[in-house]
């Protein structure tokens, strides 16, 4: 048995050196078990970075919000905005200049005090060419950031951003926004300490240390305690925050589940985390059955439409295109296919963003879709090449475009026939218009129907259908310069019943945000935007 | 020289004749054998008899558990499963032998030339495996879904060209025990050509081990293609296979343990049936056991 | 009082063919001390009977329909496992014919050798492997110490052969069972391994059992010899007896077919046909298809092994009658 | 006489690797050391040593199936290394091997038939609806029914296979044949019955056979000349009768004395020209007279000098420089 | 053995460089890239800039010579999808998870299909054979992504034992091990039971019954090292397997591993991050196949390299 015992000792000699590597990561972790004053999120995936300006992902921002602080935040529940880093602010007449006053207890979370030059500082980081943020867009609204950022201007003080003193910072814009301010709890729109970027690299390196445990200085409610990569994010309060006092939480621990929502609805139910960011669609019914009081299921200022590609024949005749719209019964997909997690939808515009919900709408109507057909030369779908539907692999796509398929073939007469694709390759796909029907959805990044609105422009990157009307470009401009809040949102009404009646579009559903929280978890109240303040939560331990 | 006409000629039975007769004796491979032949025609007939199509939906029904008009229940679509799995079969039986059978053409004729060259020829040919073996095969697949387009017969490709490559080394190391084999010598002193020795004295010889493997790679292609139809390579819903069809069903085994227990049931009987087909039929391929 | 007393041994294989009738009724005795050698060609049971004994016929297929075999005051065809293990290795050792695949390829000679020291005398390592250092000079591998610690791959066939009589004669057995000890290796190298037999049974005073299907090796060592054919013993006499007075037809030709007698020139004598088919059942003589002197008679009834003389038992029917000299 | 078969100073060496991992060393092993041999049409020489003599390395060489490290083989005048792969086996079907394990020799999933028939229709002698015919014939030829070409080589006895080695053999009429072992793996009784039909077979066909053996009494029964190998070298060659009856070699005496006798009255005599040892490892071989480890009349010169093999008396070589002395 | 093994490390270069060469080129073969317009419209010049800061932009030659000239410093660049660390940092804070994943469920694998192979082959072709290996069996038939969450339905939620996911308590790995190991469980019980099989009809092993040892010091001293040869050959597939297998286990697990990093890389296009992740898997691979010929040399006294 000699040598099987040798074996042995050398296995443990290996199984020890391994969990000694492992120890060295591990070493400060804590389990799992409900600790009080500590929240335990299941995160829908692991952050690509905790780098305010690199990031681009919901998860992200959801546990940036934690770390870091804008000028402006949102109310969690209203969404309307309120006092960040800066206490108040005037916007000129033309509503282009945003003048700033900074909160003078805001201060980072090394104890430094916050200025206006740490925000001058973090818009031309985030501007920097070199550092090739992707959403290095979003402030183009400002004066001349395009321009910086695409290395037409190289000197940073002709953008429209100021420091008037140490506690002012004058904002000019190029185009009056509306939703300027809203836009702030971005993360894209985040601060970011020059002397811990510069101390850990240049301001233009993408890849640097400073995001990582120990190193990082924030400015939000909570600063970064760990950071085990697909592990765990532990983020403790920010006593240097400044209202601290009413932080409620100790803790936060993000356990990302890399999108198993399976595995995070388990953990749930198991009682290793408190709140889940998803819920795996097909639980919804079974926790509406079982245990409704932990579901959370609410209306999500997203929606789940298809676009078609206007340039093929036969879906450059608008009449194919309504009635293949038409045809689409969404109450069914929504209710038999999707376990009733969420809203059919007419429109593209989700109901009630920013106060608009829109007036027109393709309502599900077989018989006429029929003779929209018949009227286009397909009668009972006659001479009707095959139809594609473009999809990317997830389940839920699949279910949705089968269920079309069948509708399509049963209602219509039209053979369809599905093709799923890998993410990249559908996205390729998309762009370059190489689909007949595609799978696609929308999520507003900020309160306000221009989201969708600018999307179906001609020139616009996210239009992606080969569409094009110049009435509707019209529309959309006056919508954009328009001040009166009013005469906007007619223009966008106009605008979007112009698409719908030509629908290089399909409305099939509104999203609902589908998540878990346990009866210890106060304070996570829900709104369109999903957007979630933890400085507001706090949890109760039942001593039972 | 005296010429004796052969008048009548003993045991007049072919290897496979002959393996056929033992492999009857052996009860479980026999079982096997015939639990097979049954599946088979079972995912070939009964699509033809059952009164609903793999894309059938009822909607309103949703996924329901079995009942007397749906055998074994339906899915969130209101798909009638035995019969998705009826059709399943017909994909994955064909992807599992089709599959093979590319990965075993390859990996003997690989691992056959290898082993019988030896040397320098063999030594690249085996690094060549070692390199094929860390390549990623995510990657691969999607590239081959871009350039070659989809078919069901890419997929056997796709397989195919991953799984040889133990098979090759299987074959290979079967060839380099027989090549000092006397009677492989003895061939050689005859002056037979290289390719009648593999094919004839070699490759015949290896069978053994190359038969139990090959009823190891099936499952293991039949579970493959559920990843690689996953990935889009693969069939295009609403056709189904049982691999997709388990891996859609391990998702809501809670819920509706039923989607996941039946079509289960047909793999598991498939391959414990293969696996005790393939062992018997090592067995019976040996002309030298049937005397023990 | 004989040390080993087999009677009526009978071991059968049941196979898929039909039963194989390896041994079909074995007697024979062992006295203290003597060298028998049982001979026959192969198939002819020889090395079942001998396997049959310390129970290493692998069962199934192999079965003992019947027979005792008493040794040291226990049945060895009816004792339990734990009784045979404590016979086996221990009083009873056995060296077989390949020394190639006899020893473990994967153990070194010396964990080998001491193996049955320390299952049978719980003697502790260090006196196991004096002893086997002692044994292994005695068996003429010189540098004993070192090679103890080398395994067996680094060694020729006759020294490996020489190990295997060591490890089998470590415990100083009451009967040593040699199943062809000499077949696999050169003739040079056989003469040597014989003479190392015969010297140790002499040291030792044991038993022995050379079973081989030379009947040159016979003549050189043994003291009585049993002529084993088709799962019988068909002859069975001293060697003088034999060599000088073969009776049975199938000793004769065997004697007679052996080419280093033979003259050169003419055909080389041979016995025509093959050995049996051991499935089938037999009547009668088991040669009688091969015999020159077969009559019908032979292929009837049971032919028991009769003395024909002192010491010396044939089972030929033709012989005994006096038909044939 | 011109020869059939001339091996001139043929030296076979393998470089081996010994030990697994550890105190690797790489060796040289001298498996056939200079040899030379001649084979006249129709001749029979038996080529006899202990195992690791060389002795099969002769023969494999001899068939191509290990290269020859240096020297020549000539068939027919041709030399065997130097013609193409395509000569090669054009050359193939005259010079045929039997080999010692007729369990090993033969494919165990191959008919009879299809073992015999197999080299004819490769080499194109015959068309495959004549092969039955033809492979009855050699059965019979060899003594076996022709009823059993349907079977497998496993249910056939030892003998019946190396009949079935045999005729497979005489398939492609070779000229030469060569048989190492062919009876060392059978039993007594059958061992004859072989050696037999080898003999008659050679005599009617007029073959060539070069017969290897580790036993002197049986090739002396079907030899015309034997040769005697120790450590890769021939040490002793000469007509049948008189290697046998009169060996000069001190090695072969001894060699010819270890052949146990059937007659228990004369082992006392035995004893004393025991020889000692195994034979020597073919990696190190010792200085001087290879065998002089073992033998019993060495000397101190016999250390020292490798001995030529050198004529002694007609038809006779022996490498022993005491060869006169120990007449 | 030291100059076996260097000669072999050696080898390992020209390989090592080919694979690195075969994957730079396949990966961008493949369509889409890093960095590309996702579900929402970039700028193309800010895709532009984006590229250009991971030289993306050069040509292809010119990207291939930069790389491995960083490769041949030892540098993998940063990764280009998970800017928070460069990929030899992710491949050192991921890599041990995923080797130790990998050495747990070998040892589970061991001792499921050992036992069940040994058990199996001591009474071939009977109820004692048949059942240990249908169990075995069972691994091949339950694919990962059902034992996965079928262990965790019973262990965890059913009888609460043990823990949904994770991979830092001792309690964490137990799951995750099971499920891997199962999967290696059937192919070394198959492995186990015919070379044992084979070795126990060898006539060492009669010499050992005759020395009159227990059957179980048969098996175990004189059968067991012999039998296990062929276990150990499939040793160096199967650790590769376990290697680059473990991402369906680290996913359900949500184990913060290598496998799952690699096949992430590969669906984001992550170049730098999969390059280094395909190197790193091909060097373990190669070190493992070394490991076990050694292994296999160290454990019969036979073997010998030429």
């Amino acid at each position: 048995m000699r040598f099987l015992l040798g074996h042995t000792s050398l296995c443990i000699a290996i199984a020890l050196t391994l969990s000694a590597c492992n120890g060295q990561s591990g070493s400060t972790s804590k389990s799992k078990a409900p600790r009080e004053g500590v929240l335990r999120v299941a995160a829908d995936a692991e952050p690509q970075s905790l780098d305010p300006q690199l990031t681009t992902g919901h998860t992200e921002h959801r546990i940036l919000t934690s770390l870091f602080e804008g000028l402006t935040t949102l109310n969690q529940k209203t969404l309307e905005v309120e006092p960040g880093v800066a206490k108040t602010w005037e916007i000129s007449e033309d509503g282009r200049t945003y003048t700033f006053h900074l909160n003078p207890d805001a201060k980072w979370s090394d104890g430094a005090p916050m200025t206006a030059n740490d925000f001058v500082y973090s818009f031309k980081r985030i501007l920097s060419p070199k550092f090739a943020a992707e959403y290095s867009y979003m402030p183009w609204c400002i004066e001349n950031a395009e321009a910086f950022n695409k290395g037409t201007i190289e000197d940073f003080a002709q953008v429209g951003v100021k420091a008037i003193d140490n506690a002012t910072l004058e904002v000019k814009l190029a185009y009056p926004a509306p939703y300027f301010l809203s836009m702030q709890m971005h993360n894209a729109w985040f601060p970011v300490q020059q002397a811990t970027i510069e101390k850990h690299g240049k301001i233009d390196d993408r890849q640097s240390d400073w995001i990582l445990a120990g190193n990082m200085v924030s400015n939000g409610p909570f600063k970064l305690a760990e950071w085990k990569p697909n592990e765990l994010i532990r983020v403790v309060r920010n006593e240097h925050y400044w209202d601290a006092k009413n932080i409620k939480l100790n803790e936060i621990e993000f356990y990302p589940v890399n999108g198993n929502l399976q595995t995070a609805e388990r953990m749930f139910r198991a009682g290793e985390v408190d709140t889940i960011e998803t819920l795996v669609i097909t639980k919804v019914p079974v926790y509406k059955r079982d245990n409704p009081s932990v579901l959370k299921l609410e209306p999500f200022a997203g929606t789940y439409f298809y676009r078609m590609n206007v340039t093929r024949p036969p879906l450059d005749d608008p009449r194919v295109r309504l009635a293949l719209a038409m045809s689409v019964d969404k109450e069914s997909v929504c209710n038999d296919v999707l376990f009733g997690a969420f809203t059919p939808a007419n429109a593209l515009t989700p109901p009630g963003l920013g106060g608009y919900t829109a007036e027109a709408g393709i309502p599900y109507d077989l018989a006429k879709a029929k003779a929209l057909l018949a009227e286009a030369g397909y009668p009972d779908g006659k001479g009707m090449r095959d139809i594609e539907i473009l999809y990317n692999e997830s389940e839920d796509h699949q279910l949705v475009a089968e269920a079309v398929q069948d509708m399509w073939k049963k209602g219509l007469g039209i053979n369809v026939v599905t093709n799923k694709q890998e993410w990249k390759v559908y996205l390729s796909s998309m762009t370059t218009l190489n689909y007949d029907v595609v799978r696609a959805g929308w999520i507003a990044d900020f309160l306000d129907p221009m989201n969708y609105c600018e999307c179906f422009t001609t020139d616009n990157g996210n239009n992606r259908t080969g569409w094009s009307n110049p009435q509707y470009d019209e529309l959309e401009k006056k919508a954009r310069h328009e001040l009166d809040p009013k005469q906007r949102f007619a223009y966008m009404q106009e605008a979007e019943k112009l698409l719908l009646s030509q629908t290089p579009i399909i409305p099939i559903y509104t999203y609902r945000q589908r998540y878990l929280i346990n009866s210890d978890l106060q304070g996570c109240d829900g709104n369109i935007l999903n957007y979630m303040n933890y400085k507001y939560m706090s949890v109760t331990r039942n001593k039972s | 020289m005296t010429d004796v006409a052969p008048t009548h000629i003993e045991a007049g039975a072919s290897l496979w004749r002959d393996a056929w007769r033992r492999l009857r004796k052996n009860h479980l491979a026999a079982i096997s054998f015939f639990l097979l032949i049954a599946m088979v025609a079972l995912v070939i007939v009964g699509p033809w008899v059952s009164r609903y199509s793999y894309e059938t939906q009822d909607r309103e029904l949703g996924a329901a558990p079995p009942s007397a008009s749906h055998w074994f229940g339906t899915d969130d679509l209101g798909r009638d499963l035995f019969t998705r799995i009826l059709y399943g079969g017909r994909i994955s039986l064909m992807v599992g032998l089709c599959a093979t059978a590319v990965s075993l053409g390859i990996g003997v004729i690989y691992g056959a030339v290898a082993g019988f060259a030896g040397g320098r020829i063999d030594s690249a040919l085996m690094r060549i495996v070692d390199i094929l073996y860390t390549l990623p095969f995510t990657i691969i697949v999607i590239i081959l879904t871009v350039y070659l387009g989809k078919s069901i017969v890419l997929i056997f490709m796709a397989i195919g060209a991953v799984e040889w490559l133990t098979m090759a080394r299987i074959v290979r190391g079967q060839v380099v025990a027989l090549r000092h084999k006397e009677f492989v010598e003895a061939a050689y002193v005859m002056g037979l050509r290289r390719r009648r020795i593999v094919l004839r004295h070699l490759i015949p010889n290896a069978l053994g081990p190359i038969i139990v493997y090959t009823t190891l790679t099936i499952p293991q292609v039949m579970l493959l293609e559920a990843v690689i139809s996953f990935l889009g390579l693969g069939v295009q819903a609403p056709m189904s296979s049982w691999g997709v069809l388990i891996q859609d069903g391990a998702k809501v085994m809670e819920d509706n343990a039923w989607r996941l227990i039946f079509p289960s049931l047909f793999l598991s009987i498939t391959l414990f049936s293969l696996n005790f087909l393939g062992d018997g039929l090592r067995d019976a391929l040996d002309p030298r056991i049937s005397k023990d | 009082m004989p040390l080993l007393d087999v009677k009526n041994l009978k071991t059968h294989f049941h196979t898929r063919a039909g039963i194989v009738r390896a041994v079909d009724g074995v007697s024979f005795s062992v006295a203290p001390g003597e060298m028998l050698g049982i001979v026959g060609e192969s198939g002819s049971g020889k090395s079942v009977a001998n396997l049959s004994l310390l129970g290493l016929v692998p069962m199934p297929p192999g079965k003992i329909e019947s027979g005792t075999a008493q040794f040291d005051g226990v049945d060895l065809l009816h004792c339990t496992n734990a009784q045979r293990r404590t016979i086996r290795g221990k009083k009873i050792s056995m060296v077989f014919q390949d020394p190639m695949t006899a020893l473990n390829p994967y153990l070194r000679i010396g964990d080998q050798i001491m193996e049955p020291l320390l299952i049978h005398e719980n003697m502790s390592k260090a006196d196991a492997r004096a002893r086997a250092v002692a044994m292994l000079k005695r068996v003429g591998i010189h540098d004993a110490e070192r090679r103890l610690r080398e395994y067996p791959h680094r060694f020729s066939g006759g020294m490996r052969q020489r190990v295997m009589i060591a490890m089998a004669l470590i415990t100083h057995p009451q009967l040593l069972i040699a199943d062809e000890p000499t077949t696999a290796l050169d003739v040079t190298v056989q003469a040597q391994i014989l003479e190392l037999l015969k010297t140790m049974q002499a040291e030792l005073g044991m038993a022995v059992i050379l079973i081989t299907h030379d009947l040159g090796v016979i003549a050189e060592s043994c003291d009585r010899v049993l002529v084993m054919y088709a799962g019988r013993i068909v002859e069975s006499a001293t060697v003088d007896d034999l060599f000088r007075e073969p009776k049975h037809p199938y000793t004769r030709a065997l004697l007679a077919s052996i080419p280093a007698t033979q003259e050169k020139g003419a055909q080389l004598y041979t016995i025509q046909g093959a050995p049996p088919d051991l499935t089938a059942t037999m009547e009668g003589c088991p040669f009688a298809p091969r015999c020159e002197h077969a009559q019908p008679q032979c292929k009837i009834g049971p032919i028991p092994l009769a003395e024909i003389a002192p010491g010396h038992a044939t089972a030929c029917k033709r012989i005994l009658a006096g038909e044939i000299t | 006489m011109s020869a059939l078969l001339d091996v001139q100073s043929l030296r076979v060496h393998f470089p081996i690797v010994e030990g697994p991992v550890f105190n690797r060393r790489k060796s040289i092993v001298r498996a056939v050391d200079g040899v030379d041999l001649y084979i006249a049409p129709g001749e029979t020489l038996g080529l006899v040593g202990e195992s690791g003599c060389g002795k099969s390395t002769v023969a494999r060489s001899i068939v191509q199936l290990v290269k020859p490290t240096s020297g020549a083989i000539r068939f027919n005048g041709q030399d065997l290394a130097s013609i193409s792969r395509t000569q090669l086996r054009t050359l193939r079907p005259s010079i045929q091997m039997v080999f010692q394990d007729p369990y090993a020799s033969l494919n165990p999933r191959m008919t009879v038939f299809d073992a015999i028939a197999e080299p004819m229709i490769a080499h194109g002698l015959i068309k495959l609806s004549e092969a039955s015919e033809r492979v009855a014939s050699l059965m019979a030829r060899v003594g076996l029914a022709a009823r059993w070409m349907r079977k497998y080589p496993h249910e056939f006895s030892g003998g019946q296979r190396q009949r079935i080695a045999i005729a497979r053999a005489l398939a492609l009429r070779p000229k030469l044949i060569i048989a190492d072992e062919p009876v060392s793996a059978l039993d007594v009784s059958v061992q004859a019955q072989i050696l037999n039909l080898i003999a008659e077979l050679c005599r009617e066909e007029k073959l060539a056979l070069l017969l290897i053996s580790h036993d002197l009494s049986v090739v002396k029964h079907l030899s015309d000349r034997i040769a005697v190998m120790y450590l890769g070298k021939i040490v002793e060659l000469g007509r049948a009768e008189d290697i046998y009856h009169r060996p000069q070699h001190p090695y072969t005496r001894a060699l010819i004395n270890a052949v146990p006798i059937p007659d228990p009255t004369r082992k006392r005599d035995r004893a004393a020209v025991l020889l000692q040892g195994d034979p020597p490892s073919p990696i190190d071989p010792p200085q001087g007279c290879p065998f002089h480890p073992r033998c019993p009349h060495m000397q101190e010169r016999c250390k020292q000098v490798v001995p030529p093999l050198e004529p002694h008396g007609e038809n006779r070589v022996v490498a022993c420089i005491r060869a006169e002395e120990l007449q | 053995m030291i100059r076996f093994i260097l000669r072999r490390v050696l080898g390992f270069i020209p390989v090592f460089l080919i694979i690195a060469t075969l994957v730079f080129f396949l990966i961008r073969l493949a369509p889409g890239g890093p960095f590309m317009e996702g579900e929402r419209h970039v700028p193309p010049e800010v895709l532009e800039q984006i590229r250009e800061s991971y030289n993306l932009n050069a040509p292809l030659p010119q990207q291939y010579a930069m790389y491995m000239w960083d490769l041949v410093r030892g540098d993998l660049g940063p990764s280009m999808q998970q800017p928070s660390r460069t990929v030899s940092q992710w491949i050192v804070l991921r890599a041990p998870v995923s080797v130790e994943l990998g050495f747990y469920s070998l040892i589970v694998a061991l001792i499921i299909g050992l036992s069940a192979g040994i058990i199996a082959s001591l009474r071939p072709n009977t109820l004692t054979d048949y059942i240990p290996m249908s169990i075995a069996m069972a691994g091949i038939c339950m694919p990962t992504f059902v034992m996965g969450p079928l262990l965790v339905l019973i262990f965890a939620l059913k009888f609460q034992w043990l823990p949904v996911s994770g991979w830092d308590a001792p309690a964490e790995k137990i799951l995750p091990s099971i499920t891997l190991g199962t999967v290696y469980a059937a192919y070394i019980a198959r492995l186990a039971r015919g070379g044992m099989f084979e070795v126990l009809a060898q006539d060492f092993i009669r010499t050992a019954r005759a020395k009159g040892l227990s059957e179980t010091r048969v098996v175990l001293r004189h059968a067991l090292r012999g039998g296990l040869q062929p276990v150990i050959s499939f040793l160096g597939p199967a650790a590769a397997g376990l290697l680059t297998g473990s991402f369906v286990v680290e996913k359900i697990f949500i184990i913060p591993g290598l496998g799952k990093q690699f096949v992430d890389a590969a669906f984001n296009r992550d170049y730098t991050m999969l390059m280094g992740a395909v190197l790193f898997y091909a060097v373990l691979i190669l070190i493992f196949n070394l490991i076990v010929d050694v292994a296999q040399a160290w454990l019969d006294p036979r073997v010998r390299y030429d």
